[in-house]
Formats: C-alpha cells, sequence, structure tokens
C-alpha cells in the first residue's frame, strides 16, 4: 500500500442544470436521431417527386398554405418562453419556471389544435398515393414527437407546481428545452416542403 | 502476475467507507430486484448471454442449410422451409446477434476502461436490453407459430410486399428490426454521453483507450445509420399492414428507393459490427506482445475514418440495377478509400507485434487469425468494389464467402479472443489455454474449410439463396466441403461453451490483472464490484497501469452513500461536478413492455400503436416520478 | 504455408472449370472475356498482397528472439525512438503503397467498366424484350415489323458475332439476367426498363439463371442462350416464326383438344390454335426447347408427363395448376405437346 | 435465475402457441381433397337461382389462408375474372364488394356459381379449372367483402388503388 497522489472531489457540487451534465448529451443524441429520421424522409421525399411527371399526383388538392402558415406563429412564440424557462431551472426560480413553461404549453396547445384541423382538411390521405402516404408520414412522426414532448412539459409543470421538484426536474426542464428547441426547428424545412414545395415547382396540368 | 493496484489513502474509517459503498451499490434481492438491476456489468453480461444464445440458434440455422445444399437434388429441407432458414438465419446474427454482442461487451467494458461506476444512464441501460429481449422473443414467435421471414434479411420489395407475402412472416421481421433498433440506439446515445462526460479526471481525448474510440465511432454510426432501417422497415411495414405506397410503382412509389434507404444503413451496419472489433484486437495486442499499440493517432485516425466512409459506398450493394457510370465510378473508388483505413490499421498492428515481446495466448492466437481472415476478405471485397466484377459475382456464393470472411473473420474471432483476454476480468478466473488454442484451431480450419470453396462456387455460377443445384452443375464436391467445414465449426463452438463451462467452476482463479495489461479495467478487482472501483482512479497517461505506482493517483471525495460518479469536461477530462446515478428499478422492464405490446399489436392491428403509446407515457411516467430525497445534499 | 498451396490448388480448381456453361471465368462472349481478364489481373495483385501481408505477420513470430529484445521494452512497455521512428518510416511508406496499389485496381476497373459497356454497330443489333416471371423468362424478339415480333420461353438463340440488347422489365417480383459466360448481371425491376447489350463470340449453349432471390422457386429459374452462326440463327427464327401446324394423326389431333379443353388454355398459348393466354410461357415451339419448367427438367416425354400430373412435386410452390388429366388423355397430350418442333 | 432460464422459458411459452391457420402455406393440394369438397358442392341441393339452403354450407379449406387468398387473387385476374367483375366493383359483370348476393354469397353458393355458371354471362368453370383453385378464388372474393380476418388479407395490391373511400374518381400520377 503505497501513499498514493489523490484527487478530492468532495467540493464540486453534486449535480449541475447546464449542458455539462451528461442527460443534455444524451438528449442531443435523441433529438440527432429524429433528426436523421426526417432528413432521410425529406430525401425520399425528392426522391419520388423527381420520378414523377406531376405533382402533387392527379387527384390531390394542393395542401392548404393558410392554416399551416398561421400555426408557425403559436409553434415560434413557443420558443422564448421554453427559452426561459430552463434559465430559471438554472436559476431555481420556480416562478419562472411555472409562468414559462405554461405559456410554452399554451402556445404549443394552440398550435396543436391549428395542427389538428389543417390535417383534417386534407383531401388525400395516406392509402391514396406516394404523396398521402410521405406527407402522412411526416405529420404523424413530428406530430407523435410533439405531443410526446407536450406531455412532458405537462408532466414537468405539474411537478413544479406541486413543488415536487429537485436538480433532476430542473435538469429536466433544461434538457426538456433542448427537444423543444428541436421540434421547432425540423419542422420549418418540412413545411416548406410538403406546403410550399408542390406550388413552387408546380408542373402544368 | 498478479499485481494489486488498489493504491488507496491509508485514513482512518475506511472499512466504514467501504460498507456504505457495498450498501449503496447491492443489487436488491428476489426475482423482481433480478429484473430490476441497472448495474453495467449485469446488463452487459445479460446482452453478451442471450447474444450468444441466438449465436447458437443462428449457427443451428446454418448447418441445417449446409445439410439441405450438401448434396445435389437433397430434398432435406422444403423450398419454403430453407427460404425461411436462411432468412431467420441473417437476421439472427446481424440483428440478434452481432450487434448486441458488440454492444454488451461494451456496455461492461467502457465504464471499467473509462474509470467510472457505471453508464451514463443506468435505466436507460435497462430497457435497451428488455427491449432487444422483447425483440428476439418477437421475432422467434413468429418463427415457431411458422410465420418465419421468408424473404431473404434484406426483404426486397415487392417479393417482401403485400402481394407478393402474404401473411404476418415479413411483418414479424420489420417490426423486430424497429425492437432492435430501438435498443441500439439507446446504448449508442448512452455510451456516447458516458465516453464523453464520464471519463476519468486526466483521460483527455488524446488517451481515450482504443476500444472506447471503437465504441465512440460505432454509437455514432448507429446514431445515424438506425433511423434509415427503421424507416425503411416502417416503409414496409405500413406498405403491407396500412396499405401505404411507399414502394408501390403504380401509386408513384418505388421498390429502389426501398433498395437506397435499407443499404444506407445496410453498410454502415458492417462496420457497426467490425469496428468494435477493432478495439478487440488493439488491447489484446498491446496486453500480449507486451507494449503499447503503434501509431495511437493513426489508429484513432483510421478508425473515425471508416466511420465516415462507411456511409458513402452504400451504392455497391446496387450496381446490378444499372446506375449512370460516373456513379458506379463514384461509388467504386469510396468502396476502395475503406481499405486504406483498414490497410493502415493492420500494419500498425503487424508494426507492433513485430517490436513486442509476443505471448503466444488463445487471445493472440484469435488475434492472428483475425488478420489472416480478414485481410483475405478485405481483398475480396475490393473484387465486389469494381463494378465489372461485381456485375459477375454480385448474388453468388462469391458474395456469401466474402461477407462470411470480413463478419466472421473480421468480427467473431477478434469476440473470442476478447473473450479469452477479459473473461478473466468477468468472472474472476482463466478459461483454459490448452483447450482454447484447440478451439481456436478447430474454428480456424472449419471456417476456411466452409468458407474459402464458396469463393470457387460464386465464380462458376453458383447464386446465392438457392435451395438446391442440379448434379450437372459440378457444385456438389465445393458444397459437400463446405458441409464438412460447418460441422467442424460447429465442433469449435462446442469446445469454446465447454471450455466456458469448465473454467467458470475451477478454472485458475485470476488475479486482477491476469496479462499485466495497461488499461484501467485492470484495477478492478475480478470480477469488479458493483461499483467498479473503491477510489475512482485517475488517468496518468494512455497506458496508466503501466506507470510506475508513484505516477498514479485516485480520486476522493465522493460520497459513498448514494451512487455517485464524477463528471469531467469533454476535451480535458477535468472534473467538473458530481453526478447521482439512479439505483435499481422496474420501470424500465414496465415501460419496455408497454412499447412492445404497441409493436407487437400494431403487426395484427394498428391501432396498438396508441394503446402501447398510452401504455408507455404512463411507464415513463412512473420511470421519472420523482422520489425522495428531492434535494440532494452536497 | 499450407495458405498457399490451397490457393494454388483454388487457381486451379477455377481454370479448370473450362467448358463449363455457367461459369464467369469461362468467357465466351466480348464482356465477359473483358471481366474475365480483370478478375485474373485482380486475382494475381491481391493474392500477392495477401502473401505479403502473411509472410510479414508470421515473420513477427519467427523473429521474436532477436535484436529488439536488447531494447528495454519492459520499463516503459515502449521500444526505443529509433525503433518507432523506423516503424513510423515503414508504416507511411506501405500506406502510400496502398494508395497507389488501390489507384491501379481503380482504373483498370473503371476502363474496364468502359470498355464492356460499348460494343460495335449496336444500331444492327438484336433486341430481345426479356420479362421475368415467377419463375420463368419470356422472351420476345422485337422487330419493326409486327408479324416478326417472336415470343418465346426460357431458351433464346443468339447469331455469333451480333450485339444482343436485353431489355431488361418484370411482371411481379424483382429477378436478375445472368448469363456468366456472356456478361454480368443487369436486374430485371417493375415499373423500369434497365437494358444490357451481350455478344457471343463463339457458338454454344450457354446456361443462365435468375440471380436476384425471387421467391419460392428461385432455384429453379433458368434458361438457355443457345449462340450459332447467322444463318443457322435465321433458320432457327423463320421457323420458329411459324404458328404450330395442325396436327395430321388421330392421337395428336386428340391431344390438341385435350390440350384446348383444359385448364392449359387459361395460361398458355400456342399460336395457330386458340390457346393465347400469356400467364405460362409461349408453348407454340415447346418441342424444340432443351428443358421443362424453366430448365428445371430435360425434356423428354417422361419428364413431361410427371410435369402435367403433379408440377408442384417437380417444382413446389410453382404457378402451374395441379390439373386430373386422366390417363388415356395423358398420352395423346405429352405426344401433341412434344410434336410441337 | 439467470437470464439464459429467463429466455429458455419465454420461448417455450412462445412454442405453446403453436401454429396458427392464417400462415398454413398448403404448397401441393392433395388430390383427394379436390375430389372431396368437389363432390361435396356439385351433389349440394342448390340449384341456380334457387333458393339459398344455408344448412347446405360447405366450409373452404383455404378459409382465412393468408397464402391462399393471395393465389385466389392471382387466379382472379389470370382467369380474367377481372374482365366482368373488374377489380371488385363490377362493370360487365355485377359487383363482387356487396351484401346482397343474387345467387348467394357463402361459400358454397359462390362455388356453385363458379362451377356451374349462371344465367346473363356467368361462364361455367366446373371441370376446367381444378376446384383447390374455385376455393382460393373464392377465398378472395370474400376477402374484398371484409370476410377474411384482416390480418390474413395484404394492406393493397401492387396495383393503382382502387380502394374508393380513398377518393373519388382519381388517378395516378405518371411515373418515368
Amino acid at each position: 500500500m503505497t501513499a498514493a497522489k489523490t484527487l478530492d472531489v468532495a467540493q464540486l457540487p453534486p449535480y449541475d442544470v447546464s449542458s455539462q451534465s451528461p442527460l443534455w448529451w444524451g438528449q442531443v443524441c435523441l433529438a440527432i436521431i429524429e433528426g436523421t429520421m426526417f432528413s432521410i424522409l425529406l430525401a425520399c421525399y425528392f426522391y419520388v417527386r423527381l420520378r414523377m411527371d406531376v405533382w402533387p399526383p392527379p387527384g390531390d388538392q394542393f395542401p392548404h398554405l393558410l392554416i399551416p402558415t398561421l400555426g408557425l406563429i403559436p409553434l415560434l412564440l413557443s420558443v422564448p418562453p421554453a427559452y426561459y424557462a430552463s434559465q430559471a431551472a438554472k436559476k431555481n426560480d420556480r416562478g419562472g419556471m411555472i409562468r414559462n413553461l405554461a405559456l410554452n404549453l399554451l402556445f404549443g396547445l394552440i398550435y396543436f389544435v391549428l395542427r389538428v384541423v389543417e390535417w383534417h382538411s386534407l383531401n388525400f390521405n395516406w392509402k391514396a398515393d406516394i404523396q398521402g402516404s410521405l406527407v402522412w408520414a411526416f405529420l404523424g412522426l413530428h406530430t407523435f414527437d410533439y405531443v410526446g414532448d407536450l406531455g412532458f412539459t405537462l408532466v414537468l409543470l405539474v411537478l413544479v407546481l406541486t413543488g415536487r421538484y429537485g436538480e433532476k426536474q430542473r435538469l429536466g426542464v433544461h434538457v426538456d428545452t433542448v427537444v423543444w428547441y428541436f421540434l421547432v426547428a425540423v419542422w420549418i424545412p418540412i413545411y416548406i416542403v410538403i406546403y410550399w414545395g408542390p406550388r413552387l415547382v408546380e408542373t402544368p396540368r | 502476475m498478479n499485481r494489486s493496484d488498489h493504491v488507496t489513502p491509508t485514513t482512518g474509517g475506511e472499512a466504514r467507507e467501504l460498507r456504505l459503498l457495498e450498501q449503496a451499490w447491492r443489487h436488491p434481492r428476489g426475482i423482481f430486484g433480478w429484473l430490476s438491476y441497472t448495474t453495467h456489468q449485469a446488463i452487459g453480461l445479460r446482452y453478451i448471454v442471450t447474444a450468444f444464445i441466438f449465436l447458437l440458434v443462428g449457427g443451428i440455422e446454418a448447418l441445417l442449410m449446409r445439410i439441405q445444399l450438401a448434396v445435389p437434388n437433397n430434398t432435406f429441407l422444403s423450398p419454403d422451409r430453407y427460404n425461411e432458414i436462411f432468412t431467420t438465419h441473417g437476421t439472427t446474427m446481424m440483428f440478434l446477434f452481432a450487434v448486441p454482442v458488440m454492444e454488451g461487451m461494451g456496455i461492461y467494458l467502457v465504464p471499467l476502461m473509462l474509470g467510472t461506476r457505471n453508464v451514463a444512464f443506468p435505466r436507460l441501460n435497462a430497457f435497451g436490453y428488455w427491449m432487444y429481449l422483447c425483440g428476439c422473443i418477437f421475432l422467434y414467435w413468429g418463427v415457431f407459430t411458422n410465420a418465419a421471414p421468408d424473404a431473404g434479411w434484406f426483404a426486397y420489395p415487392p417479393l417482401a410486399g403485400p402481394q407478393f407475402d402474404p401473411g404476418k412472416r415479413v411483418d414479424f421481421w420489420a417490426q423486430m428490426i424497429t425492437f432492435t433498433e430501438v435498443s441500439a440506439m439507446c446504448v449508442a446515445a448512452e455510451l456516447i454521453a458516458t465516453i464523453f462526460k464520464m471519463r476519468a479526471p486526466g483521460m483527455t481525448l488524446n488517451r481515450i483507450p482504443l476500444f472506447c474510440w471503437s465504441m465512440l465511432v460505432q454509437s455514432f454510426m448507429v446514431i445515424f445509420a438506425m433511423p434509415s432501417i427503421m424507416i425503411a422497415s416502417s416503409f414496409l411495414l405500413s406498405d403491407r399492414t396500412l396499405g401505404t405506397h411507399y414502394v408501390n410503382p403504380a401509386e408513384g412509389g418505388d421498390p429502389l428507393l426501398y433498395q437506397h434507404v435499407f443499404w444506407f444503413f445496410g453498410h454502415p451496419e458492417v462496420y457497426i459490427i467490425f469496428i468494435p472489433a477493432l478495439g478487440f484486437v488493439s488491447h489484446i495486442i498491446s496486453a500480449h506482445s507486451r507494449r503499447a499499440v503503434f501509431g495511437y493517432p493513426a489508429m484513432v485516425l483510421s478508425v473515425v475514418a471508416t466511420g465516415f466512409i462507411g456511409f458513402g459506398l452504400w451504392v455497391h450493394h446496387m450496381f446490378a440495377t444499372g446506375l449512370p457510370q460516373i456513379g458506379e465510378a463514384y461509388f467504386t473508388a469510396s468502396s476502395m478509400m475503406i481499405a486504406i483505413a483498414s490497410g493502415a490499421q493492420i500494419f500498425c498492428w503487424i508494426a507492433t507485434l513485430w517490436t513486442g515481446r509476443l505471448r503466444m495466448t488463445t487471445a493472440l492466437h484469435f488475434v492472428f487469425g483475425f488478420i489472416a481472415i480478414f485481410v483475405f476478405g478485405g481483398l475480396s471485397g475490393l473484387v465486389l468494389a469494381s463494378v465489372p466484377l461485381d456485375l459477375q459475382v454480385h448474388d453468388t456464393y462469391f458474395v456469401v464467402a466474402h461477407f462470411h470472411y470480413v463478419l466472421i473473420g473480421g468480427a467473431l474471432f477478434p469476440l473470442f479472443g476478447a473473450f479469452y483476454h477479459w473473461f478473466p476480468k468477468m468472472t474472476g478466473r482463466l478459461l483454459n489455454e490448452a483447450l482454447g488454442k484447440l478451439n481456436f484451431w478447430v474454428l480456424f480450419i472449419g471456417f476456411n474449410l466452409t468458407f474459402f470453396p464458396m469463393h470457387i462456387l460464386g465464380l462458376k455460377g453458383m447464386t446465392r439463396r438457392i435451395y438446391t443445384y442440379p448434379p450437372e452443375m459440378g457444385w456438389g464436391a465445393a458444397n459437400h466441403l463446405a458441409t464438412i467445414g460447418a460441422a467442424i465449426i460447429a465442433l469449435g463452438g462446442l469446445l469454446f461453451i465447454a471450455n466456458v463451462l469448465l473454467s467458470r467452476r475451477r478454472g485458475q482463479i485470476a488475479g486482477d490483472d491476469p496479462w499485466d495489461a495497461d488499461t484501467l479495467e485492470w484495477a478492478a478487482s475480478s470480477p469488479p464490484a458493483n461499483y467498479n472501483f473503491e477510489y475512482l482512479p485517475v488517468a496518468s497517461s494512455r497506458s496508466p497501469l503501466w506507470d510506475p505506482p508513484e505516477e498514479r493517483a485516485i480520486v476522493t471525495g465522493l460520497r459513498n452513500d448514494r451512487r455517485e460518479a464524477l463528471v469531467t469536461t469533454l476535451m480535458d477530462a477535468e472534473p467538473h461536478h458530481r453526478y447521482v446515478l439512479p439505483g435499481p428499478t422496474i420501470w424500465p422492464l414496465i415501460t419496455a413492455i408497454a412499447v412492445t405490446v404497441g409493436f407487437a399489436g400494431s403487426v395484427f392491428n394498428g391501432w396498438y400503436i396508441f394503446w402501447g403509446a398510452g401504455l408507455t407515457g404512463i411507464g415513463l411516467i412512473g420511470w421519472f416520478w420523482p422520489r425522495r430525497p428531492l434535494e440532494l445534499k452536497p | 504455408m499450407s495458405r498457399v498451396a490451397f490457393l494454388v490448388l483454388c487457381a486451379c480448381a477455377l481454370t479448370s472449370c473450362a467448358g463449363h456453361q455457367q461459369s464467369a471465368v469461362d468467357p465466351a462472349g466480348v464482356q465477359a472475356d473483358r471481366i474475365a481478364h480483370l478478375w485474373w489481373f485482380f486475382f494475381c495483385v491481391l493474392i500477392a498482397i495477401f502473401l505479403a501481408v502473411m509472410a510479414f505477420t508470421l515473420w513477427t513470430l519467427t523473429r521474436r528472439h532477436r535484436g529488439i529484445e536488447q531494447e528495454p521494452l519492459e520499463s516503459k512497455h515502449k521500444p526505443s525512438e529509433a525503433t518507432e521512428s523506423r516503424l513510423t518510416r515503414t508504416v507511411s511508406g506501405l500506406v502510400i503503397a496502398t494508395v497507389l496499389v488501390l489507384l491501379v485496381l481503380l482504373v483498370s476497373s473503371i476502363t474496364t467498366g468502359k470498355n464492356i459497356s460499348e460494343l460495335r454497330d449496336k444500331q444492327h443489333g438484336l433486341i430481345i424484350e426479356t420479362t421475368g416471371n415467377q419463375w420463368w423468362w419470356q422472351f420476345r424478339y422485337l422487330n419493326d415489323d409486327s408479324n416478326e415480333i417472336l415470343i418465346t420461353a426460357n431458351e433464346i438463340h443468339i447469331p455469333v458475332g451480333r450485339p444482343v440488347m436485353i431489355r431488361g422489365m418484370s411482371q411481379d417480383v424483382i429477378h436478375s439476367f445472368w448469363v456468366p459466360n456472356l456478361h454480368g448481371k443487369r436486374d430485371l425491376i417493375p415499373s423500369r426498363i434497365t437494358e444490357e447489350w451481350i455478344e457471343a463470340d463463339h457458338p454454344g449453349a450457354y446456361r443462365g439463371q435468375c440471380a436476384e432471390y425471387c421467391g419460392l422457386q428461385h432455384a429453379h429459374m433458368v434458361f438457355w442462350v443457345i449462340a450459332e452462326p447467322p444463318e443457322k440463327f435465321k433458320h432457327w427464327f423463320d421457323s420458329q416464326l411459324q404458328p404450330a401446324a395442325t396436327p395430321t394423326d388421330p392421337d395428336k389431333l386428340r391431344g390438341q383438344q385435350v390440350f384446348l379443353k383444359n385448364a392449359c388454355v387459361f395460361c398458355h398459348a400456342i399460336r395457330g390454335t386458340t390457346a393465347a393466354a400469356q400467364n405460362g410461357p409461349d408453348l407454340t415451339h415447346f418441342g424444340s426447347r432443351r428443358t421443362i419448367a424453366a430448365g428445371t427438367l430435360p425434356n423428354t416425354p417422361g419428364n413431361l408427363g410427371g410435369w402435367i400430373v403433379d408440377p408442384q412435386n417437380v417444382k413446389p410452390g410453382n404457378h402451374m395448376a395441379t390439373i386430373a388429366v386422366n390417363s388415356e388423355d395423358l398420352q395423346p397430350l405429352i405426344d401433341y405437346l412434344e410434336s410441337l418442333k | 435465475m439467470n437470464p439464459r432460464i429467463a429466455s429458455a422459458l419465454l420461448c417455450g411459452v412462445v412454442v405453446l402457441l403453436g401454429s396458427c391457420q392464417r400462415e398454413k402455406r398448403d404448397i401441393r393440394p392433395a388430390p383427394t381433397r379436390l375430389a372431396i369438397y368437389g363432390d361435396a358442392a356439385r351433389e349440394s341441393t342448390l340449384r341456380p337461382g334457387g333458393p339459398v339452403q344455408p344448412e347446405q354450407i360447405v366450409t373452404n379449406p383455404y378459409n382465412h389462408s393468408a397464402y391462399d387468398i393471395s393465389e385466389g387473387q392471382r387466379l382472379y385476374n389470370w382467369y380474367n375474372c377481372s374482365g366482368c367483375h373488374a377489380n371488385g366493383g363490377g362493370g360487365i359483370g355485377p359487383p363482387l364488394i356487396k351484401k346482397d348476393w343474387i345467387y348467394g354469397g357463402q361459400p358454397a353458393n359462390l362455388f356453385d356459381t363458379i362451377v356451374k355458371g349462371r344465367p346473363n354471362g356467368m361462364p361455367s368453370w366446373g371441370g376446367r379449372i381444378p376446384e383447390y383453385q374455385i376455393w382460393q378464388i373464392i377465398a378472395y372474393v370474400r376477402s374484398l367483402n371484409g370476410e377474411q380476418p384482416a390480418s390474413a388479407t395484404a394492406g393493397r395490391a401492387d396495383t393503382i388503388e382502387t380502394n374508393s373511400q380513398n377518393l373519388v374518381n382519381r388517378t395516378s400520377g405518371v411515373t418515368k
């Protein structure tokens, strides 16, 4: 037993609500996975579109522009609250977390309603043709993640409201925003492609 | 040989601290306790054992195929059964054995090599294993209910589509993919976080053990490749069950779209399997040739390069579909570039052996076998990279020979070597060396006897996946030889099992560091305690255990009354904060079962997706529900 | 070193399969010939590399107790700087060598690729539309004159020295057209048309097989390419263009009636009769073909009888209906079909 | 309790689930079956246009079998049923996607219709195509009406989508 040099870490904090936490990195990995899925779907969309003379396939309406475009407003508005929520989580400011999480959730829900309305107005479904299949894949996958994260935010809000939270939950609030930024960011290209794409590269009937 | 590396400060109350640590990391008792383990050693071993069971199953399927092909016009298997068996064999080996076993080794070894106490997300780790197990059971549920997939392990539509493969066979295949991909992604995410943030203090980027580099690259490949196969299998599944048109030409879909998406995963998959094996080889060589691997930077660079290039050559699986010539030239070039990276590594290893003092253990035997077989397989890979030659040998037994050379030679031999190398760490006992060398030679001879003749068969026109062939083709002799070889391989497998079973009971007791190796896992006791290290080590160099004791240091000041580990900075591994790891819990299992309900049910009825999602939500809430104490005492 | 012997042995094995009817290393066509040359070039280069690497690897075993043993390895587990730098030079040299070898292989492969894609006087080429079906081949000799279009199945004749274009398509799943002695494969993909030019140098019968897994009977999806001198080919082509003659003797006449009365007519066509379905192979000149059921059996009356009575026994899972032909009808049917030369 | 035992147990459970009808692939139909069902249906008292007698049900040997349903789909086109009945929507002949059958929609009625033919155009196929194929076609036709389990029927065919509830009078985009 030789006395060895020791490195004492007792002074270090027992937790950390920041991007230094492994959890944050794990969350980023999951975001990358989702992002890769959406990019591959986009690649597939262009692949099939290039093989078609007529797009959208005859019988499909052009997807509406109004509601999805309006929808961008609450979607983008939901980002700042997410950011402030994470700041509040770092500072362990309960009021701030409650306020911003609630706002985030509110805008999120408004957008979700618009999404559902618009989705129902499509005149083609997944069985209609390849465009139907792909558009429904985009909407389905994104909505699935979106609802999932809404639920996660809701649970966090409830925990903070009931005061049943500690570092882990604050860290949860922090990394939750990572997912939220991602979901908003990834929607923009999808929105452009599936709603504007058919118009921008319209083909003569 | 056995050198105690527990350099511990002679402070008082040490015994009490140790008891606290034992207490904090003790496994819960009983069957429910067993189901709620979250330590990386336990989960890693579960991966490894399960994967080995499926290696045996896949091997039995391979033997059945070899019996069928042993003689011309054989009627041992019906064509239908044969198709099911070769599909299940490929699927089992790729998705239920090769990837999971490498992940298992990573889960077991990475925290030990990094000098930490567990992976970053122990519960996600458990969840990943349960998902993998459910996937295995799901596929073999299909197999046993006469619904074994029969469209080949890459299930090309339209043959695998709704019109030409009725029933649930391919649905079982496609959904099994989802299970194993979820599991693989969990492992990838947690290993990346672990390697980035939980390295021992002082383990800067250029001190990370080569195996951890391999697992890092492999994890990133998983993250970028697996989504692709998930998309592909979902396309197939929804076309078959929901009536979508992703691969239906009549409605604007395209069968080739599936091939592109599949192979964008399918080629990296090969590297996902074999990059960890490169890590094994480096460690075995450095330990048994008594010197650090030559050219560490070159090794790291070529592994990373392999990871990148691996995504750039999927089209060489599709040369026969007729692509523009310029594209073909590009993919030929990129396919050959891989050879540069692999070549550099081989040369570095040979250089290491060259200047080392070799200790001809079984592990090193397997490494030599690896070099011989893998180099051969790599060279035949160059034949496949060349478009004109590929047009001839594509989808023939030449290809079968090639990928068994790279996968068995490139991954399985290093894996066996790794077992002989790390078995003492896992069990505390050495595997029998004499039996081990016999095991190696039987496997090596059997392997070449089985797969070498297949090169010739391929050139003589024997196509892949045919359930029989007429005698006048002159393929009989080589096929007969291959079948004999397969029997010899099986014998080798039995020898290995025998060796494991014998040595677990009465193998020679191994100390902490039987090989006098250099990386941190050998500083832990064998088998390691649940907390790996009583005091986390500090990485004083690339080969910490070869440093003189006075240069080594340990970490003190972690609380021992809870599962605490140290988070360090990304680049320089400076201590940043302490990190409390979650303890044992049953919720990952519950969540995995909930997800399984959704996945398995949706094969028969789409609505199950929503039931499964609901149940999963409940599971996740239970998983993340805050437990007292909410505030951590510093 | 036993591996070396093994390799030599395999080289012999490869070369010894000359005269084989389905072999990539026994070329009978321009492209297959170029590919085979490329193959042997690769073979020699790669085997040389392999042997070199193996020699180096095994040598590490022999020189264990030589010079470097004097160097102090155990202390820091590292040889002297001199050794390390010498190794660095060697390894980098080897890597550069690898790159050069790869460049050579790449260039040779691409040039061969270019060569096999261009053939002389394609404009005078024959165009054969090839359709893959589960599990048989339909061939249509295209022609501007619609009466000159010939439909046949599972066996094509081509003139020696004249380029032939295979226009590939598929009715059901993906198949792959492969005649190793003439050229590499080309997939036949539903909804697509793929093209491949082949040309035979010298006469002979070459066996082709579906090379993309296509289901239950993938193993029995064979066809024959018979290359013959132009005049012989012309003769064959003209005779095949003729509709089947109505049989004169009562036995065969009865056979024809059996054929037309039974389910046969729902799938098969015999030009010159009312049978015109395209679901199965065209049987107009069935008697002139070498094999039954896409290369499953040699075309003999006995085999034909067995095939008609119980096709699912001969080729399990194929799409030929099991019809109940009573015994006294069977012989006339066989005689009739075999008479369709 | 270790993982080996655990997975062994689970596999055991799986085996006990046994095989299921849906996945049966009767690649080589036995001649006996041809005779039995053939006679059973021939001797049934059903008459063209006559009253449907439910007690005279002959069970379809290929009921619920995914393989035979898809074989039926192939034969439906090969034997040109689609010529008159289209993809079930009907054309020259009556539609097959419906609930009210002129001559009864039970397997035995359909068998009779196909074997004996019906006035105004439905030809008699008796003795021309083997009975097992008739049963396969019946299995497919009944699947059009959802009278086969959804898990045994394909989500779609590799054809233009004809499912009317998706879209009215649409045609597919041309693919290059």
